[in-house]
């Protein structure tokens, strides 16, 4: 029973060893071929286990593999539990995950470190599950670390370019913030609660809510610190457009479907705990909301393909954490769900489009050009249908246009946030509106029009193992949406009883209308304005453009108010602590030594004799101690 | 104590062959010296019922161990000690260790009067050799065998040390 | 006086001038043999107790310390010859090669 | 004091049967030695030679006492001393017959490891005799006597070891009385031939006679230490050598040989003196013997015989002695 729970960790496991020890003797596919099996017959393992949780609605499946740390009142074993909640995220999580495995093989066809690309997926694959399958907050925080850990491997992936290695660690380093938070707050609710266990916690959080309003109100916050840094909100965003750097399906499944989902997640998990905050629960809902706001505006300026996709994803994070903030626990999950599908299909089909950029530039032997940047695409939908039509699914769900998935997950948090709170709502809004403007935007300058390069021209479609995956996702892309369709609901009552605060979805068709004409008014919009793709081109140079291309300029409020200050204070520190003080103590209790021991050589007379009497005066002196002492 | 003068006689010429070691100017009368102040020591012995470390400490120390002193000094052709040839010694050596020697002495002079602990009148203990050997080998069974490997060791550092390359 | 204060009292005469030996004397053999006195000088107090308390330890420990003076001697003397074929001198004053 | 008295007696009665026997077995040593090399021998002095000790005797004491200008004096007088002396207070602990009366010290508990003592003491003399002289070929025979004496005390002294073990005891008179279970075959040179044998080589050995005279090889050595030794104080290294070869003999009866034992002397006692002296003489006839038979070793062969063969085997000897008693096998106890 137990090897079945675990099961879903130990299939990427078992894949990880295998390509770790005997890889270096295997080809490409079966290197590929053995990580992705394991990534499937996990996600088979989930479907199982779904089949066993439905059987009632109070049916979890728990394992416990070991007691971890016995200190006094601290007892945390390594236990893993599977739920409800979990097991949509264990789903999302092998499904997309099993798929993007199966795209990157023919992704990174070629790559000199290809073995070391699959050891590292199948590592995040069983760290992620490790996160989802916790069943109390130190084994979540291990797989926080470990997914974290994955995260920073495989941003500097192509650590030999400095600047992905420059992201990789700077995703590390931000991301230590908000772990500090994370880890205070898990040391809070040890003080408070005397245990870990999510049920110990909640049920006492609830039994003595009120006497500990303060404690849990801190609590809560901390453990949102450590959201703000694994899912990339305001203000520790700043990481996951730089980490881009990563190999695309690599951004597709960690960076935009699954890791950085982690900490809404987490507080989706901790809803109990929320629930009781009502003050960090405007907090979240506000900092969401803001995120949101910036995040889209700042896609609008971007140039690189995955830079838009990747503050969309910072923005739609903003959706989900606001979902959060609002009480919302369910829209915010199934926001989670429908984003997972529609951004790793949109990502697979920008990673699909630079594969063909490079592709079409390796056939046209022209002049080197960045297979990124959006300015030198264009007319790519009649080179690359499959990936066009992807994109285009994936595009149009992400602005909410009905009756794609994003329509009904957003739709949800736009009514919650306009019942609840109306500054949340307007940012909401507009960003909605802004986001179906920027996808509009990219879907022009990448597919429409004329190539605008060589490698444009000479671009071509992908083969089956990449356009496979992309297919399937764009169908989820389209259907997720049933998965909470208004009326039916059926994720709703599925996660009813575990997330207990959750209300029935409600429909508004008067917002509904009005989001889907502003989603597509934006789409016409940005076709109006980029039918000349030349316009982009210098948008982005100066003024606003800049300003939100820099993506509100943050990583220069940081370079200013922490790198710079650290530099300073670093060079003081080396320049003047170090060199002066702790060298010059170092240098001085040298010099001292060899002044005192230069003047104490003529001591060392080299004569046996001489040796000796100084040893008769020890003994002298010792055992006059002892004979005139004792009595 | 009837044995007392016996003991005063030996202690004298014990005394005097140790101060022979100490003032020779001939490392062969230095060993002979040593050799007859073991020997005063072997009787002294026997007076105090220790007859087994009596003979012992004939066949070991004037039997074994000087006799290799002699055999080493008449190798090395190293009786002679003429202090004339030596560079000049070290400064304040020899007042320095007269006066330590002196405070050693001084100290043991007052453990072994001022501290007299009461002397209680004892029996006579079987020193027999056997009465020895049982105590070797049972109570002090695990220093025996340590001795034993001390010896070995003794014995393979004497034959690298002196073996000719 | 009783004979055993009278040989631990002779003890202590013997083990100072060994000390004596060992610190005045240049000759590497001499101070060996100082040793050896120091040694036979401690014996000498062991053996007096052991008879002042009617124990056979002070004999035993003395058999000890005779073995290991043998194993000294022989590792002793083998140093010398060795040292005497480099330095042709058997002179410890001669030896102060380590000199600060 | 009666004890003193008779101790004094007795040790005058001994130390005057030594110099006769060692007297006359210098005669004795001189017809045989003859006889086995087909000459007649001293016959002069005396009926059949008798009295040629004497003569001997008296031209020593009256030779004039040369000291040689060179040597170390006080060492060069005392040397001769040094030899007699050991060989012997040897007797001191040798039971030369059955009862009390005819034992200086014999029972006294450590007797075996007085004579490895003072055997291992002996040594000095000619040492010194040797050093003193002042003389290379003196010095070459000292060195040579204080290398060979160091070997083959080891070996010596383990076949006494055994003989210890054997009777379980280190004093000589119960050494004897271990060794009368009623027949010959109770005689420790029967139970235990191998260490018999190992003593009976390192007694000469010790003794510097032929085949192990190095010490005083006279082709190579001209006389080793004695060469710088005349009248008097040659006399007393002759002594010393006689008197050692009895003591050594008498050892050998001892430890072997089954002492004083002997048919009826349980009903007359003194008779036990007399097999004492049959066997010792026995001994020295053999030794004679040996020294007219068998060609001198060679010094560096000596040595390796005394490390390499001696040691080891009188090792194992003891290790298979002490087995044999532990497991109780018959004549072993």
């Amino acid at each position: 029973m137990e090897l079945f729970i675990l099961s879903p960790i130990l299939f990427p496991l078992l894949g990880l060893l295998t390509n770790a020890t005997l890889g270096r003797r295997m080809s490409e596919r079966a290197i590929g071929g053995v990580a992705t099996l394991a990534a499937a017959g996990a996600f088979l393992m989930c479907l199982l286990m779904f089949g066993q949780l439905t059987a009632s609605e109070e049916a979890r499946l728990s394992a416990t593999i070991a007691p971890w740390i016995s200190a006094g009142a601290l007892n945390v074993s390594l236990s893993f539990l599977v739920d409800r909640l979990s097991i949509v995220a264990m789903l999302i999580v092998t499904g997309i995950g099993a798929l993007i495995h199966m795209f990157s093989v023919g992704y990174m066809h070629g790559d000199e470190r290809f073995q070391r690309y699959f050891v590292y997926l199948n590592l995040f694959l069983a760290s992620m599950l490790v996160l989802v399958m916790a069943d109390n907050f130190l084994v979540m925080f291990m797989g926080w670390e470990l997914v974290g850990l994955c995260s920073y491997l495989l941003i500097g992936f192509w650590f030999k370019n400095l600047k992905n290695a420059e992201a990789g660690r700077k995703a590390f380093v931000v991301n230590r913030i908000g772990d500090v938070g994370f880890v205070l707050g898990i040391l809070l609710i040890f003080v408070t609660f005397g245990s870990l266990r999510f049920d110990e916690v909640f049920a006492r959080a609830e039994a003595q809510g009120e006497a500990l309003a303060g404690a849990i109100g801190l609590i809560t916050l901390l453990l949102f610190i450590g959201a703000t840094g694994k899912s990339a909100q305001i203000p520790l965003f700043v990481w996951l457009p730089d980490a881009m750097a990563g190999p695309t399906p690599v951004s597709a499944l960690i960076h935009a479907a699954t890791m950085v989902t982690a900490g809404v997640y987490m507080m989706v998990r901790a809803s109990p705990l929320y629930e009781l905050a009502p003050l960090t629960q405007n907090i979240v809902a506000i900092v969401g909301a803001l995120t949101a706001f910036v995040a889209g505006t700042s896609a609008l300026r971007q140039l690189d393909i995955k830079k838009v996709l990747a503050y969309s994803t910072v923005s739609q994070l903003g959706y989900m954490v606001s979902a959060c903030g609002l009480g919302a626990f369910i829209a915010g999950d199934f926001h989670l769900l429908t984003h997972a599908f529609f951004k790793a299909a949109l990502f697979l089909a920008a990673g699909s489009v630079i594969h063909g950029m490079e592709h079409g530039m390796g056939a046209a032997h022209g002049a080197h050009v960045d297979p990124q940047d959006m300015r030198h695409m264009g007319g790519l939908a009649r080179k690359m249908p499959i990936t066009f039509a992807a994109f285009l699914l994936g595009g149009l769900a992400l602005a909410g246009v009905p009756p794609l998935s994003g329509f009904f997950s957003k739709d949800e948090i736009l009514v919650d946030a306009f019942k609840h709170n109306l500054l949340v709502f307007v940012l909401l809004g507009l960003s909605a509106v802004i986001t179906a403007f920027y996808v509009g935007r990219q879907l022009v300058l990448v597919f429409a029009g004329r190539p605008r390069s060589a490698a444009a021209e000479h671009a071509s479609e992908s083969g089956w193992l990449m356009t496979v995956p992309l297919i399937a996702l764009t169908i989820g892309t389209v259907f997720a949406g049933l998965f909470n369709f208004p009326g039916t609901h059926p994720l709703t009552d599925w996660l009813a009883p575990v997330v207990r605060h959750g209300e029935a979805p409600k429909f508004e068709p008067g917002l509904a209308a009005l989001f889907t004409v502003l989603a597509i008014g934006a789409l016409v919009g940005a076709w109006w304005v980029y039918r000349h793709p030349e316009r982009a081109n210098a948008e982005a140079e100066a003024g606003l453009g800049r300003f939100l291309a820099g993506g509100w300029n943050f990583d220069d409020i940081y370079r200013a108010a922490v790198v710079k200050p650290f530099y300073v204070a670093s060079t003081v520190c080396a320049q003047i602590i170090d060199v002066a003080v702790i060298d010059g103590t170092v240098n001085g209790v040298g010099r001292l030594f060899r002044v005192v021991g230069g003047s104490l050589r003529s001591v060392q007379t080299g004569f046996v004799r001489n040796y000796g009497l100084v040893m008769l005066v020890g003994v002298v002196v010792v055992v006059a101690y002892f004979v005139l002492s004792a009595r | 104590m009837t044995d007392l003068p016996l003991l005063i006689i030996l202690g004298a010429i014990s005394i005097a062959s140790a101060l022979g070691l100490l003032l020779s100017r001939n490392a062969i009368y230095a060993a002979l010296f040593l050799v007859l102040n073991f020997g005063v020591g072997a009787v002294i012995y026997l007076v105090l019922n220790a007859p087994f470390i009596a003979v012992v400490q004939v066949s070991v120390y004037a039997g074994a161990i000087m006799v290799l002193f002699l055999f080493v000094i008449m190798l090395l052709g190293a009786e002679r000690l003429s202090p004339a040839e030596n560079p000049p010694g070290i400064p304040l050596q020899r007042p320095l260790a007269i006066a330590l020697g002196a405070a050693l002495f001084g100290l043991a002079l007052y453990v072994l009067f001022a501290r007299q602990p009461p002397a209680t009148p004892s029996p006579m203990v079987d020193s027999s050799p056997a009465a020895v050997g049982q105590s070797l080998f049972s109570t002090y069974v695990f220093p025996f065998e340590v001795v034993s490997i001390l010896l070995l060791v003794a014995m393979v550092g004497a034959v690298v040390l002196t073996r000719n390359k | 006086m009783d004979s055993t204060s009278f040989v631990a009292l002779l003890s202590a005469v013997l083990f100072t001038i060994g000390v004596l030996g060992v610190l005045l004397r240049r000759s590497a053999l001499l101070i060996f043999m100082s040793v050896e006195l120091m040694l036979n000088a401690a014996n000498l107090a062991f053996v007096a107790f052991a008879h002042r308390w009617a124990q056979l330890s002070g004999q035993v420990i003395v058999f000890f310390v005779m073995a290991v003076a043998a194993a000294e001697v022989a590792v002793g003397l083998a140093l010398i010859v060795t040292i005497f074929r480099t330095k042709r001198s058997t002179n410890v004053d001669d030896l102060s090669a380590l000199r600060g | 004091m009666p004890v003193l008295l008779e101790v004094t007696l007795k040790s005058v009665v001994l130390v005057f049967v030594l110099l006769t026997g060692f007297a006359y077995l210098s005669l004795v040593e001189r017809k045989v030695l003859a006889r086995m090399q087909a000459r007649i021998g001293p016959n002069r002095a005396g009926p059949m030679g008798l009295l040629q000790p004497v003569a001997d005797g008296l031209k020593l004491i009256f030779k004039e006492s040369i000291t040689p200008a060179q040597v170390d004096k006080p060492m060069y007088f005392l040397a001769p001393v040094l030899v007699v002396v050991p060989a012997l207070i040897l007797f001191a602990v040798i039971p030369v017959g059955k009862g009390p009366t005819f034992q200086l010290a014999s029972d006294i508990n450590v007797g075996a490891l007085y004579v490895v003592g003072v055997m291992g003491v002996a040594v000095y003399g000619i040492t010194l005799a040797g050093w003193a002289s002042n003389n290379k070929y003196a010095a070459l025979g000292g060195l040579r006597a204080s290398a060979q004496v160091i070997s083959y005390e080891l070996g010596m002294g383990l076949s006494i070891v055994a003989v210890v073990l054997m009777a379980s005891s280190a004093s000589l008179a119960e050494i004897v009385e271990a060794q009368m279970p009623g027949n010959i075959l109770g005689w420790f040179v029967f139970r235990q031939p191998v260490a018999a044998a190992i003593f009976a080589v390192t007694a000469m050995a010790e003794l510097a006679r032929a085949p192990f005279d190095l010490v005083e090889a006279e082709q190579e050595l001209t006389a080793g230490f004695m060469t710088e030794y005349s009248g008097m104080k040659f006399a007393l290294f002759f002594m010393g050598e006689y008197v050692k070869m009895i003591a050594v003999s008498a050892l050998f009866v001892t430890f072997f040989l089954g002492g004083w034992s002997g048919p009826f002397v349980d009903q007359v006692p003194i008779l036990s003196v007399g097999y004492f002296a049959l066997k010792v003489v026995a001994c020295l006839l053999l030794m004679i013997w040996a020294r007219a038979t068998l060609p001198r070793m060679r010094y560096d062969r000596l040595m390796g015989f005394g490390w390499k063969v001696l040691t080891p085997v009188a090792i194992a000897n003891v290790i298979v002695t002490a087995l044999l008693i532990v497991l109780g096998v018959p004549g072993y106890r």
